[in-house]
């Protein structure tokens, strides 16, 4: 599986999301600066957690216009897998490419701490490796994380099975708490919770792993 | 030509900090307070004079970059 | 130009003696611009005037330190060509007028200071000390100054993963914020400040300067600026997101190899940053103030030599390697500019509109500052003549549950999840242990670091309360399997003219330096922080250590919480019941007289081998220091962390489980034996007190502990 | 009875906010932007309907809760 990471300015989970997908999917990925134009020829692009531009105005919405989004936006369009992790989550919804927006937390404080996760719905390249209904933990650690769609869309996202993992435990009031959704046809994932901090019982948990490894037979 | 920018909050669309100030408020004791909302406030200060072409611009600022036009509205005004 | 009047003079915060140095060391009147030079190098944060002769008794000096104080960061030496690179600061009074800014600053303020010496930050860590949980601006302060720390951390993505939050009354009015940044560099890419090469471009990068935490502007820019429009205010703004980015881009440069030397802006901005690259490297400096970049209008010398705009760094370059730099810069959206060169007039010269507008020999501004032995009266304080016999509780399990949810002794779990304390996904023991522990990325190494002091004992006995901060560090490092290295410091404390302030300031120092020798542990950076006073009130001596240790294989460590049922629990060390000074006595029962614990540095010592012996050996499921509220309450924490109980098979009397004795440890093991065999070999003193299973601790269930222990804070926070 | 309070930065304070957009709007292609601040803007809906009494108590609310006064300005308008 070749991948690529888009890095902006004030990624900061950009080299742990590499060091997650150089473990367990074995080959490095592409870094990929938010400034050029052009993507290699990968079978995913990684939108990495962090701040990018500090977070300023809203959440992603500066990243969300970076130069590399053009091709990102048309390779997702045409079917390229695309993951949005945290901060990517928040890019790909400024974006359109997912549904619905990210606001401040319910409690207004950062949360960062590990939380259970329900798996809703496994069908997906970035998730065949988890059966619908298992519970695993993740960490989260954001300020804007509070899913917020209008009613029809969020029927729309329960009706399509687009709902990825919901919270057992809502950490910042996400509606129907939705932890992360897909696009209609499933090649584009956003969410919240980080995955690649869950690669190793010295971290706290390894139920991030499947995520990779269900990338890594699909892709 | 300098211009201000409100972004609000499309009604129907939650508002954790409004809801937040307005909980803080009742318990800070101020009573009858019905409703909070929380938008931005954004001042430019734009090289333009002329008014159709700066309102243009920031109408095409507002829908590229300054307001997320799925959960919120924007507002222009220009002062000369 | 004005003349320099006796009001001017003293508005900068120097008096007659000081000013005729000036005078003697220009060997003509200054001007405005000198003055402010001068005012701000010879205050007490940037000249340690009345604290340099006291630091300097310190031991500084390790096989493995590589550099100790007088850098912007200490470095030490971590194995296989790799360093770690630390320091502490404080932001105290910043953060009480602007608790979030105040802090986020300071945050920001010491990773510069790191990375500016070639670390990439790995690690940050904070002290907060704040009033009476009574008192009405403790939640305000409380809430700004975690959001500021995590605001600024979490954007610039280094985790915070430990620290230390005490309420006391005696804060009241001055808050403490200590900030600490570990970082690790390569050995032979670590960047010093002192300034070379005859003609070699000063560079200035990062951010514009502002008009930003100017001291005394009001003063000046009255003077200078006629049509000064509302009060400006001298609170400066963190810009996270900026720092990232110079990270990153002092980084990428620092790859290469055009850098001569690099320093931080920090305290007095411009000027310290000049006039210490200038002094380290024995060199002149000339400034061409024109050149810097500026985001306001009408800057005057004055204001951009003291603004303490953040996010900006200042380097001496390699001749010609100036574009090469500014394309990194450029890449990064980073102002660069070329602000002037290095000369061999051994002066500080500043341009500004073809004029020079201030001209300082260096070595008179730095070997002149003045250097104080203040009177001090060391002496404990609290040893009352006549002190009460603490009483028993009538219930222990009782009184054990009401201790775990006192402000003082409850869980910090709402300022540390408000912290991203794993982003770059090596943080392998998080807040909430005994010292946070972060990889040395891409090894198996790991860096265990943690701040401790406990002010109460140094208030009661300087000395004891010094060797004591020192030790609590050294155990909780051991205590994770790490091998305690060097520390950095931020010693903050009241007004130094008072004798016994300087007594509390000089007995800490002396504590400290024991501990520091007897331990092999040497003091490799700081900080100092004084008049930390308000109407006449002092803080208690606060003097904060941050300590940092080396684990070679991360997979060995062993954390606090309880991992098998059955499990043998020993107590490492003799317990004498020492109760004064002791939460029990002052929450329980409301008496604060008395002598602080006291510390044996040797047994200190021989216990760290030994707990790191065991955990080294695998003998070890989990371990704990005893420190604040003594035995009973490690036990309750360990049994929390696990969701485990504690069946007690050991009888004492309060003093036994809520003693204060020094230099315990709680150690578990599934094979007792051979942790028992081991201790009597060494010679150590080590008792079993119970085993571990099912789901309560005398009498107490551990879920119930555990809600005590976690509400206090959540519900304190949410009142109004 | 509502009101628009509008909370902004001191003159001289340093806004990140504000100088990112700028930024991005310049990269977006937007030029002649000069200057960016970012402020707040928070609607609220009063029980009061006394002009006086209104504006007394949100004079209070900005200065306990609202604005940040050593950074920030505050701005009030009432709408009978
Ligand atoms: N209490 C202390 N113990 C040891 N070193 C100290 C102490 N206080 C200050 N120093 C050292 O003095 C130097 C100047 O400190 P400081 O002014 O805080 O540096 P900076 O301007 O780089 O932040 C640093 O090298 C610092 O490590
Ligand atoms: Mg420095």
């Amino acid at each position: 599986m070749k991948s690529a990471v888009i890095v902006f300015p004030g990624s900061n989970c950009d080299r742990d999301v590499a060091v997650a997908l150089e473990k367990i999917a074995g080959n490095r990925p592409h870094m990929v600066w938010h400034g050029e134009t052009d993507l290699p020829e990968v079978d995913l692009v990684v939108l990495p957690g962090g701040f990018s531009f500090g977070d300023y105005l809203r959440s992603g919405a500066m990243a969300g216009r970076s130069p590399i989004m053009k091709e990102v936006i048309t390779r997702a369009h045409k079917g390229k897998p695309t993951l949005g992790i945290c901060n990517g989550f928040q890019v790909l919804t400024e974006t359109g490419l997912l549904p619905g927006a990210l606001m401040r937390n319910a409690g207004l404080n950062f949360v960062c701490r590990d939380v259970t996760l329900k798996v809703e719905h496994a069908n997906s390249a970035f998730t065949n490796a988890y059966t619908n209904g298992d519970e695993i933990r993740i960490p989260v650690a954001h300020h804007d994380g509070n899913y917020f769609a209008d009613d029809d869309t969020l029927k729309a996202l329960e009706d399509n099975a687009q709902v990825a993992f919901r919270y057992k435990d809502n950490p910042n009031g996400s509606q129907n708490d939705i932890a992360g959704i897909y696009n209609e046809s499933r090649s584009v994932l956003g969410l919240m919770p980080h995955p690649e901090r869950a690669i190793g019982a010295e971290l706290g948990s390894t139920d991030g792993i499947k995520m990779f490894e269900s990338l890594m037979a699909s892709l | 030509m300098k211009a201000k920018v409100h972004v609000t909050l499309k009604s129907g669309v939650l508002d954790p900090q409004g809801k937040a100030i307005q909980h803080t408020l009742s318990s800070l004791g101020f009573g009858g307070v019905n409703d909070v909302r929380q938008g931005k406030f954004i001042e430019l200060d734009l090289e333009e004079t002329n008014e159709d072409a700066a309102r243009a611009a920031l109408t095409d600022m507002c829908e590229k970059l300054l307001a997320n036009t799925v959960i919120e509205n924007y507002d222009i005004e220009l002062i000369a | 130009m004005s003349t320099i009047t006796p009001e001017i003079v003293a508005e900068h915060g120097l008096n007659e003696e000081e000013y005729a140095r000036i005078l003697n060391a220009l060997g003509r009147e200054p001007n405005i611009n000198e003055l402010g030079i001068f005012s701000v190098m010879w205050s007490e944060h940037c000249s340690y005037k009345s604290s340099r002769r006291h630091l300097a008794t310190l031991p500084t000096e390790a096989p493995w330190v590589i550099c100790g104080p007088g850098e912007n960061a200490g470095v030490i030496d971590i194995g296989d060509g790799q360093t770690a690179i630390f320091k502490m600061e404080s932001h105290n009074h910043p953060s009480y007028i602007e608790p979030y800014q105040g802090a986020a600053t300071g945050v920001g303020g010491i990773l510069r200071d790191v990375f500016t010496m070639g670390a990439r930050p790995v690690a940050n860590l904070n002290a907060l000390r704040f009033g009476s949980p009574d008192h009405p601006k403790t939640r305000h302060l409380l809430s700004g100054v975690v959001a500021g720390i995590g605001g600024y951390g979490n954007c610039v993505g280094i985790a915070t993963v430990a620290g230390q939050t005490d309420f006391d009354p005696a804060y009241d009015g001055n808050i403490l914020v200590n900030a600490m940044t570990v970082g690790t560099a390569d050995a032979d890419k670590v960047f010093y400040s002192a300034a070379a090469g005859m003609g070699n471009p000063v560079v200035y990068v990062g951010s514009k300067t502002g008009r930003d935490g100017i001291h005394g502007a009001t003063m000046a820019s009255a003077e200078f600026d006629d049509d000064s429009e509302e009060k400006r205010p001298t609170v400066q703004v963190g810009d996270p997101f900026t720092e990232k980015l110079l990270i990153e881009a002092c980084l990428e440069l620092m790859a290469g190899d055009s850098i001569v030397a690099i320093q931080d802006m920090g305290a007095a901005g411009l000027t310290s940053s000049s006039v210490e690259m200038a002094s380290k490297g024995e060199v002149g400096i000339e400034l061409n103030l024109d050149e810097v970049p500026q985001r306001e209008e009408n800057m005057t010398p004055y204001e951009m030599m003291l603004s303490e705009s953040q996010e900006r760094m200042l380097m001496v370059l390699e001749p010609g390697r100036e574009e090469e730099a500014h394309a990194i810069f450029r890449k990064w959206d980073l102002d660069f500019a070329v602000i002037g060169k290095v000369t061999d007039t051994n002066h500080l010269t500043l341009l500004h509109g073809g004029e020079v507008v201030g001209d300082i020999p260096i070595g008179p501004l730095v070997d002149d500052a003045p250097n104080y032995d203040r009177p001090h009266d060391v002496k404990p304080a609290a040893i009352a003549a006549e002190r009460p016999d603490v009483p028993a509780p009538t219930e222990l399990g009782a009184t054990l549950h009401q201790m775990m949810g006192s402000p003082n002794l409850s869980s910090r779990r709402w300022i540390w999840e408000q912290y991203d304390h794993q982003v770059m996904g090596d943080t392998v023991v998080l807040p909430g242990g005994d010292a946070g522990v972060v990889r040395v990325h891409g090894t198996d190494k790991a860096l265990a670091s943690v701040t401790d002091c406990t002010p109460r004992y140094c208030y009661a006995d300087p000395v004891e309360g010094g060797k004591q901060a020192v030790a609590e560090t050294y155990r909780n490092i051991s205590a994770v399997g790490a091998t305690p290295l060097a520390i950095t410091n931020c010693l903050n404390f009241g007004n130094p003219e008072k004798p016994e302030i300087m007594g509390q300031f000089v007995g800490c120092i002396q504590g400290m330096g024991e501990a520091c020798k007897a331990l092999d542990y040497p003091v490799v950076s700081g900080n100092v922080s004084l008049y930390n006073e308000t109407n006449g009130i002092a803080i208690l001596p606060t003097p904060v250590i941050g300590g940092v240790g080396l684990m070679q294989d991360y997979k060995k460590l062993v954390r606090i919480a309880l991992q098998n049922d059955g499990d043998s629990i020993y107590i490492l060390g003799d317990t004498g019941g020492h109760l004064y000074q002791s939460i029990y006595a002052k929450v329980i029962q409301d008496i604060h007289v008395g002598p602080a614990p006291r510390v044996d540095l040797a047994q200190e010592k021989a216990h760290s081998a030994f707990v790191r012996g065991q955990i080294e050996d695998g003998t070890l499921t989990a371990c704990h220091d005893v420190a604040d509220g003594g035995t009973l309450v490690a036990l309750a924490e360990m049994a929390m962390a696990g969701g485990k109980g504690i069946t007690l098979d050991h009888e004492g009397d309060h003093g036994f489980w809520f003693g204060e004795d020094q230099g315990r440890y709680i150690l578990v093991t599934s094979n007792g034996a051979a942790l028992e065999a081991a201790a009597s070999e060494a010679n150590l003193s080590l008792t079993k007190l119970g085993r571990v299973g099912g789901d309560s601790l005398l009498g107490q269930s551990i879920d119930g502990l555990k809600q005590a222990n976690e509400d206090w804070m959540p519900g304190y926070m949410a009142a109004v």
